[in-house]
């Protein structure tokens, strides 16, 4: 993967050479690489050009798949996922992973919507009532994030395990705390976020494309980033160099369970409800769209234009199979096709690249 | 040199999953004097046998640091392809050689994928969860399906006394301890796990042997999937969802680490799955409220892994003092 | 394997004809989506396969869709079906209050909706239901079990397996279970309730702790019918599998009136259950969607009053039962 | 055909001493063991190995020299099966002899044992001796190990190997020279004729050394022979017989012990001759203490530790494995709790914090660079720039989501390694993975430079480098001290404390046992502290 970015690198910065012979072999290598780099199946963006060979593949046989509105539909399809999906990629980077995500969301749409409804909220009708609400299901994915940061970097826990027995519990409390019933007459103000539009942007897709591109910032400029870069790369070496690999780790995951509360809150303004069972299938979907994208599950690999790409892959497929009526049975397993196709490009890219 | 309070602590988390065990014992057993008649414990075994099972085919994977996700799919399947040829009037032996040959090609494929294309094993098995349960799902068109009585026997009937399906658990057990602990193949599944690199240049063959872990996680899942089936009369479209975060829970519970070359079936996993069913069991001869089960069991597993985890760290500790 | 091949075929048949829709020349074929929140129970199928023959009969096509417990992808999918122009949706709410959006969305590209099985909360969103009740036929259906529990004079200890506590249908027939027992809390204590999520494992091993804990129970209603299997298995194990009548009998009651459900009744096990009429329903949601397309219109509400058959009235129920007529 | 070949081969030789000179010289007694003749082999079209020829004869040990990139590990892996040869032939006791896998060669009786040990610390002695073929015995057809037969066997093993521990220990619970004995038991278990040494005494305490190389003394006078590689020159010429030097994949020198100086391999091995290896060290020592340390203590680890390092000083921490050299290092740096003691830095008392000392200008340099300093598959880049990070922040803005200043931090990083010379990288993106042991250690330095920081701990900061490589070091270190920071160099060589310090204190068993002004540095006194120390403390 490194030897990859140098190809991509435009200022390669010469050091002194070891010997001619040596310079050759590196030479030689990157006549390689730049060869691999025109096949777009091996570039970095593989899965977006496949994306579109997709699209257009199917864009005939489906009518309305090229429509304007489902483009609209798609995206609004996209944007909650892509929140949850991104903050799960920040996690990856650092090496773990957070299956709380789900049970983070269906939490803090039952607290939100616990503090907003105008029947039986605590705030009901006041007109600070969706402030505090926003507040509140925020500081619920915060405090999950937190827990889980904390389980994981003090006790030394692993994550996978962690964020597990999260998911079971964040997600029984929700349940237990609404006694199953589903929360609605949430202020309209509220549910604006999740339908309305300004002119004709969505305000679903500011909040994305805010959050997207803070994160990508984030990742790619800031000392946090490349703190957690460094973290999944060598943990140990990590903090022998001074990095605070013990708050970096715990922003990871409070960055992962904000996230998740984000996507809450479009989910619960656009279904106009707080439910128990929120966004409760999509785990699988979120790790995968990450994974498709090229994130490494290994830590100190990934980016956020990646995990755009997988996302906007996952959704296109269940939009276009969805609009072909196909089956239930049918769409899972193209999906876990897809899955696994993605995962053999990325595999082939790589020994390509390492040249074997 | 160290004063008591770091015995007693010591102690404390050396043992912490057995008296953590003990305490919900205690605890269930206060709560109603039922839980703890012989009959119920037998109910326990019974009811653990088939996660346990699957389980224990997850602790294989699981020491050579890999992982299994599709193992509730493939359960699905094998009940799946276990009813229709029962239903088609086929004998019991060949429906159970039928569903051993399901979780072999199973095994197979998510083996192949591992070893040969260098995929990460949680990507494949992801994969192939979806693909597992859809086509069961496609198979069984979504539908329910009743078992017949043949298949039954499997659950209901007993041999020596002992239900069946305590006495495959038992099988399955004695042969995953016997494969880790006395074969060198199993001794091998450790180095493996311990250092896959040294242990190719060691003269171990540790494609083979990833090969054979992932086959026998699938094989465990579907005889896991076929014991359980055998005791629900039906195979709901639903049937074996989410069972692969029961498994890895009930190995990790045992103390099996996630990073490979640590853990055993025995005690390790057996108790990991008791202790899971021991704590449903409980909940429910107690009359608990339905809303708590997840928040009890959740904590349970939080605490049980935090002790072990704990436990390392210390031990790491002292190794790197002395 | 050839099944796939045909799979395959079937996709680019699908696709060939959905292509031949948007070409100007030919006959248009309607095109209905449906979307079911989920086909977990043996009920859900029926009434999808229903609803699907029937639209098959009018040569309508059918866009299926299952949003598998998650109200979002019902949402996702029915904006797909809007952007497809379909020219009508019958969809399975995931629950009363998620759906109204997604109404106000079809109500917005005034594409007719109907709700099968399950009513919206009030909202001035336009939209028809085809309802059954699931409490009110629950409540029957226990109730009928405690009279037969009453004429044997004897107190009676029950136990209620209840659905997943995030599905509000199952939460609609745990309600009704405990209303009716509250009218006989002289002679019925419930023991046990046992939370299955809907897996047939846990209540396998729910009624068999049940049993443990009570050796006594004789008394178990189940929110499913899809759970008797396991039922079945852990009552024989107990040796308490009895018909009724027979010394030691379980009252058993259920809900939905599936083929396993109509088998007992036959042979004398269960006592009752509570049924949907699919047949119904589903004729009713079709007939509906198609009127409000062409601009009749039609009462929001379509009731579907189930029933509850017993031993009392198989015979002549057994015909609009339609676990009786569904062939597993 | 067999003769023709012979005789070709024997032509091969002749032309080959002549180039060699004096390998052949006297008639060797007795047939060699093994031959190498004229071994050729590439990566990537680079030819590695340009015709390498040289015999080892039974019951010698060859020393095998040459710095890292020569072709040593290449020509070993060859010999150990791991990889294959393009060109030439190797001979075993006169058979044609071509390795497909390292199981092969084993069963030809080559044992490799390497630098990084390859043993499974979660398996017990006996296991690791045998993992690669198990005594069986059959359980109803089934192969079982058969236990019994196992623990005798390794008992003996460990019995002749004089290693006091029970087959069933986990070997995580060895010392690292145990473990070396271990990886020996595993070569006698295949009772090979040939072992193949690699650095095996860089993580050996003095004493387990010496142990070592009686064990091979006497495998040697049971007719076994050895290739040794080593950097540390002086034990080449202890322990070899035969000694080759290896440059550019070429033998640019070989011969009996007697013909070798360190000046001479060393000459050779670099292709010049190193005006010298130590740099002059023009001790400008000034009196501004840089670090100070007063009864520092964590029970069973370190106690009661005080000295004082002064700017422009270069420290020598010397003693033996577990001395507690280590743990002071990382107390110090604030890695490991010191429960006592106080450390001031540059006059002011050390924050806490890791952090808090790195910003008061400290610097540690880890003695294992795979596990504690490198971000092995990151560029070298983002691996230099790791430490300083936080001052490359946009004016001002500390917090943790500042932005960073990239070009600067391409442009410092690209300064700073091209000063410590990072050698083998096409640029600054490029995997340090891919970098020779040397080159790696220069981009950890490289990444404190770049902190600048007045107060390095250097950990072993020449452990498994080559010659020219620690040249540089050395030097680096040198300039260090010359522009006023205060250096604390622990090393196992005491050579290169003696070359490198100004004082050198001699720690054992967690005390420091003696302090040596440069005046009167002396192998024997050091030593002598290193060893009586904790001999006493072994006797209490």
């Amino acid at each position: 993967m490194t030897s990859f970015t140098c190809a991509r690198s435009g200022a390669a910065v010469k050091v002194v050479m070891e010997d001619s012979a040596k310079q050759r072999r590196e030479e030689s290598a990157f006549v390689f690489e730049a060869k691999a780099l025109r096949n777009p199946f091996v570039s970095e963006y593989s899965i977006f050009y496949l994306t579109i060979l997709y699209f257009f593949a199917l864009a005939p046989f489906t009518p309305g798949l090229a429509s304007t509105e489902n483009a609209a539909n798609i995206f609004s399809n996209l944007l909650p996922l892509l929140i949850v999906a991104l903050g799960q990629t920040v996690v990856l980077i650092t090496g773990g992973i957070d299956l709380s995500v789900t049970s983070t969301i269906a939490l803090s749409s039952v607290m939100g919507a616990m503090v907003m409804s105008g029947d039986q909220g605590w705030l009901g009708g006041s007109r600070w009532a969706t402030i505090a609400g926003v507040v509140v299901m925020l500081l619920i994915g915060a405090v999950v994030g937190l827990f889980n940061g904390a389980a994981i970097t003090i006790f030394r826990m692993p994550a996978f395990i962690v964020t597990l027995t999260t998911m079971m519990f964040a997600s029984g409390l929700a349940i237990w705390l609404t006694k199953s019933k589903t929360i609605y007459n949430l202020p309209p103000s509220f549910n604006a976020i999740g339908k309305g539009s300004v002119f004709i942007v969505p305000y679903a897709l500011v909040v994305t494309a805010l959050l997207a591109v803070a994160l990508h910032v984030m990742l790619s400029r800031s000392l946090a980033g490349r703190w957690l870069y460094a973290i999944g790369h060598n943990a140990k070496a990590a903090v022998v160099s001074g990095v605070p690999v013990g708050r970096t780790t715990r922003l990871a995951y409070v960055i992962s369970g904000l996230c998740a509360a984000a996507a809450s809150i479009l989910y619960t303004g656009r279904m106009e409800t707080g439910s128990p069972v929120l966004g409760q299938r999509i785990l699988l979907d979120v790790i995968g769209a990450a994974v498709i994208g090229g994130t490494s599950l290994f830590g100190g690999r990934g980016k956020v234009i990646w995990t755009v790409c997988g996302v906007l892959f996952i959704t296109l497929i269940d939009n276009s199979l969805n609009m072909l009526g196909l089956s239930y049975f049918f769409i899972m397993m193209v999906k876990g096709g897809v899955i696994l196709l993605a995962a053999l490009l990325d595999a082939w890219r790589n020994r390509l690249l390492a040249g074997r | 040199m160290k004063n008591l309070r770091d015995d007693i602590e010591a102690f404390l988390l050396r043992w912490a999953s057995l008296l953590l065990f003990a305490a919900i014992f205690a605890a269930f057993g206060l709560l109603s004097p039922k839980f703890l008649e012989p009959q119920n414990l037998i109910n326990i075994l019974i009811q653990s046998s088939s996660i346990a099972i699957t389980a224990i085919g997850m602790t294989f994977v699981l020491l050579v640091a890999g992982i299994d996700l599709s193992v509730g799919s493939v359960m699905f399947v094998a009940a799946v392809v276990a009813g229709k040829l029962a239903l088609g009037g086929q004998p019991l032996a060949l429906t159970i050689a039928a569903v051993l040959l399901i979780g072999l090609a199973c095994g197979a494929i998510n083996a192949l994928l591992v070893t040969r294309l260098a995929i990460p094993a949680f990507i494949v098995t992801l994969g192939t969860l979806y693909l597992g349960r859809g086509f069961g799902l496609w198979m069984t068109e979504t539908r329910a399906m009743n078992l017949p009585e043949s298949l039954l026997q499997i659950g209901a009937a007993r041999t020596l006394g002992a239900p069946v399906p305590i006495l495959v658990f038992l099988f399955v057990l004695a042969l995953a301890h016997v494969v880790l602990t006395q074969t060198p193949f199993g001794r091998q599944i450790y180095a493996t796990g311990n250092d896959r690199e040294t242990a190719r240049s060691a003269g171990i063959n540790t494609k083979r042997i990833l090969f054979l872990v992932y086959v026998i996680s699938g094989l465990c899942a579907a005889v896991g999937g076929l014991v359980s089936v055998a005791q629900l009369g039906a195979v709901s479209p639903t049937f074996g969802n989410q069972r692969e975060f029961a498994a890895v829970a009930a190995a990790v519970l045992g103390g099996t680490s996630l990073f490979g070359g640590r853990g055993n079936v025995f005690p390790g996993t057996v108790a990991g799955a008791i202790l899971i069913q021991t704590v449903e069991n409980g909940l429910v001869i107690i009359n608990a409220d339905p809303y708590l089960y997840p928040l009890v069991m959740s904590s349970i597993i939080f605490l049980a892994v935090g002790a072990n985890a704990e436990r390392f760290r210390q031990a790491r500790r002292g190794a790197n003092a002395s | 394997m050839n099944r796939l091949i045909t799979g395959a075929a079937a996709l680019v048949i699908a696709a060939f004809f959905s292509s031949c829709n948007t070409a100007p020349s030919g006959p248009k074929q309607m095109t209905i989506g449906v979307s079911f929140e989920t086909l977990q129970t043996e009920y859900w199928v029926a009434g999808f396969e229903a609803i699907k023959s029937e639209l098959k009969k009018r040569n309508i096509q059918a866009l299926e869709a299952i949003a598998d417990g998650d109200a979002n992808r019902q949402l996702e999918q029915i904006n797909n079906f809007i952007a497809r122009r379909v020219d009508g949706i019958i969809a399975v709410p995931k629950d009363a209050k998620t759906i109204i959006p997604m109404i106000k969305a079809a109500n917005a590209a005034n594409i007719p909706i109907v709700l099968y099985n399950r009513p919206a909360d009030q909202t001035d969103a336009k939209s028809v239901a085809v309802v059954a009740d699931n409490f009110a036929i629950t409540k029957a259906t226990v109730e009928y079990m405690c009279e037969q529990a009453k004429k044997t004079g004897k107190k009676y200890k029950a136990a209620i397996l209840l659905g997943d506590l995030g599905d509000i249908n199952a939460m609609g027939r745990r309600d009704g279970f405990e209303d009716a027992v509250k009218q006989y809390s002289d002679l019925i204590e419930v023991v046990a309730r046992i939370p299955t999520e809907w897996n047939g494992e846990k209540a396998r091993a729910g009624v068999t702790n049940a049993l443990q804990a009570n050796p006594d129970i004789n008394f178990i209603f189940t929110s499913s019918d899809f759970m008797f299997p396991p039922i079945i298995q852990a009552l024989k194990e107990a040796g308490k599998y009895k018909k009724i009548g027979e010394e030691g009998h379980v009252l058993l009651g259920g809900f939905d009136g599936d083929a396993t459900a109509y088998q007992m009744l036959v042979d004398g096990y269960l006592d009752a259950d509570g049924v949907q009429d699919v047949y119904f329903e589903s004729e009713a949601a079709v007939q509906a969607v198609l009127e409000m397309k062409v601009g009749k219109d039609v009462p929001v509400k379509i009731l579907d009053l189930g029933f509850v058959i017993h031993q009392g009235n198989l015979k002549e129920m057994a015909a609009k039962m339609w676990g009786a007529q569904v062939e597993k | 055909m067999a003769q023709v070949s012979n005789l070709h081969h024997q032509a091969g030789n002749k032309l080959r001493r002549v180039q060699v000179g004096n390998l052949h010289h006297r008639k060797i007694l007795g047939e060699p063991i093994l031959q190498f003749d004229k071994i050729e082999k590439s990566f990537f079209g680079v030819r590695v190995l340009k015709g390498v020829s040289f015999a080892l004869e039974a019951g010698h040990i060859l020393g095998l020299v040459g710095e890292n990139g020569a072709g040593k590990s290449t020509l070993m892996n060859i010999l150990g099966g791991v990889l294959p040869f393009d060109a030439g032939r190797m001979r075993l006791s006169g058979a044609e002899y071509a390795p497909r896998r390292p199981a092969e060669a084993r069963a030809h009786g080559v044992a490799f044992i390497h630098q990084e040990l390859n043993l499974f610390t979660n398996l017990s002695i006996a296991e690791n001796i045998f993992i690669a073929d198990f005594p069986k015995r059959r359980i109803a057809g089934v192969p079982v190990i058969n236990r019994r037969a196992m623990r005798e066997q390794t008992k003996s093993l460990l019995a002749a190997l004089e290693l006091h521990a029970t087959p069933e220990t986990l070997v995580e619970n060895l010392s690292p020279g145990e473990r070396q004995l271990v990886e020996i038991a595993k070569a006698l278990s295949i009772d090979a004729r040939i072992i193949i040494l690699d650095e095996p005494t860089t993580s050996l305490t003095v004493r387990e050394t010496e142990r070592l190389f009686a064990l091979l003394d006497r495998l040697r006078a049971q007719g076994i022979s050895m290739i040794y590689i080593s950097h540390n020159l002086g034990d080449v010429l202890r322990m070899c017989d035969d000694i080759v030097v290896l440059r550019d994949g070429e033998v640019v020198g070989a011969g009996r012990r007697g013909e070798f100086t360190e000046e001479r391999m060393i000459a050779l091995m670099v292709g010049r001759t190193l005006d010298q290896l130590f740099p002059e060290r023009a001790s400008a020592v000034s009196s501004e203490v840089a670090l100070e340390v007063n009864g520092l203590s964590q029970p069973g680890v370190i106690e009661e530790i005080s000295f004082c390092l002064h700017k422009g000083e270069v420290l020598g921490v010397a003693g033996l494995m577990g001395a507690g050299r280590t743990e002071l290092a990382r107390a110090l740096f604030g890695l490991d709790p010191a429960q006592r003691g106080a450390i001031s830095i540059n006059g002011l008392p050390a924050p806490p914090s890791l952090r808090g000392r790195i910003n008061r200008g400290l610097a540690f340099l880890t003695e294992d660079r795979r596990a504690e300093g490198l971000m092995m598959e990151a560029g070298i880049t983002e691996n230099v720039a790791l430490a300083a990070l936080p001052s490359f922040l946009h004016h001002g803005a500390r917090s943790f989501a500042g932005l960073l200043n990239q070009p600067e931090i391409e442009a410092a990083a690209t300064h700073i390694a091209q000063s410590v010379q990072v050698r083998g990288a096409a640029n600054l993106r490029q995997a340090v993975k891919t970098l020779s042991g040397g080159n790696q250690q220069k981009v950890v330095l490289a990444r404190w430079l770049l902190a600048e920081p007045s107060v390095f701990i250097l950990d072993e900061p020449t452990r498994g480098v080559d010659v020219g490589a620690k040249a540089e070091i050395y030097r680096i270190i040198n300039e260090l001290a010359a522009q006023g920071a205060g250096v604390l160099l622990i090393s196992s060589e005491i050579e290169e404390l003696i070359g490198l310090c100004d004082r050198i204190l001699v720690m054992a068993s967690g005390k420091i046992t003696d302090c040596v002004e440069r005046t009167d540095f002396d192998r024997e006194r050091i030593l002598r502290a290193a060893l009586g120390a904790s001999v006493r403390e072994e006797a209490g």
